[in-house]
């Protein structure tokens, strides 16, 4: 299953092992990880809580995917998007993008990002000293999506 | 006709409620169509119509104001997202 | 120490680990690994050796993350090469960029891959059912590395 | 004035040395005219004006062939890299 919505943490290291098992056609291995801050737009951030669309945050990220591979000549894709309540240094979001090339691996791991930022049904909601907050989206999201029309 | 209608995140908030199933009636076709059925509520209801950017999606793949609403689709409203 | 030219694998997962202990400030962490593929230019390949030039490469690599920095508002850089005979899906190079935003470190990631795939001094002999060979320069890194200035 | 030269991968294979100590005349001040000097032993040594697009450093850094060579330098000429 290259795409998974889940409140678990996940490794790195064993999710590219995986990946790649008993692969030697890949050459390239292009990965994103997101992770909470304790900083955002000026406040401290102690606690951030992702809600999202269960069924449809699955079926998004995997038309990203299918979208991505369309795209370039990349072998093998995971994508890894975590809910529920987080704090700041952990892990939010992991993309691993497998190729012959380093090319394709980065673009498609990119656009990844970039379509997930803006068409994935996630929502953050951070607490800070201030308060509770519904995190704005962010224009710099829009039009690093917008580049790969 | 009846449809399924969720809210999320700060939408979900606004209206006190994560969703409903409504009656549409005759000639609500479409999304906007809806959106203006449950927006003349009034009260809270009008965030459905004054809430920035809000997005929609039916039986969960994203959709434009002017897509068409069949009996028993499921319909959600929502901020634009923020995850990754 | 960021820089790091050994005969040793290396442990991606815990590579990065080491690169954001203790940091909450970090929101997105772009690798890069580079595998040995079983097939290179039409020709099997069933082991690879890497030569280079130690200590230029240790000083090349270091200047290349530095002109990253430069370019770049990233907070934490790591770049291993290994050297030696590797195998078909040994891991071969792994560049790590950890910054506040994904643009920035997607950008110094792959900066750093062009960068050191065409002035690092190492050079790949690979071994085929044909016999041994020097692998080419390609183009297509020198290319690579000419859109960034 | 003496320097070291090193050569590396293709090229130290073609020559069958990974480096030497030169000794250069009078007026052999650059890096193209160490390059022409060892070239002009002729046999092998005529690889380090024929192999195409030759690279060298001096001291551990790439250079071009107008730098500069000084007393007691290291000079490495090597083929194109082809690392990561």
């Amino acid at each position: 299953m290259s795409v998974s919505v889940q409140e678990a943490d996940f490794d790195i290291g064993a999710e590219i092992d995986a990946l790649l098992a008993g692969r030697t056609d890949v050459g390239a291995v292009a990965t994103f990880t997101g992770l909470v801050r304790d900083i955002n737009d000026g406040s401290g951030v102690h606690a951030m809580t992702l809600e999202h669309y269960p069924g449809m945050t699955e079926s998004a990220l995997e038309e990203i995917v299918a979208q991505a591979r369309a795209r370039w000549d990349i072998l093998a894709v995971r994508v890894i998007h975590r809910v529920g309540t987080l704090q700041p240094a952990d892990r939010i979001v992991l993309v691993i993008v497998a190729g012959s090339h380093r090319g394709e691996a980065f673009a498609a791991c990119e656009f990844i990002m970039d379509y997930l930022k803006t068409r994935a049904p996630f929502w953050k909601r951070e607490d800070t000293p201030e308060g509770s907050r519904w995190v704005d989206a962010r224009d710099a999201d829009d039009s690093a999506a917008q580049r790969w029309n | 006709m009846n449809i399924k209608v969720l809210y999320f995140a700060a939408l979900r908030e606004a209206l006190g409620t994560s969703g409903e199933t409504v009656a549409l009636p005759e000639g609500c076709t479409t999304l906007a169509g809806v959106r203006a059925l449950i927006a003349a509520r009034g009260g809270d209801w009008e965030k459905l119509e004054r809430m920035k950017n809000l997005r929609a999606a039916i039986n969960q793949r994203m959709a434009e104001p002017s897509a068409t609403v069949a009996d028993g689709d499921e319909v959600a409203f929502f901020p634009p997202v923020t995850g990754g």
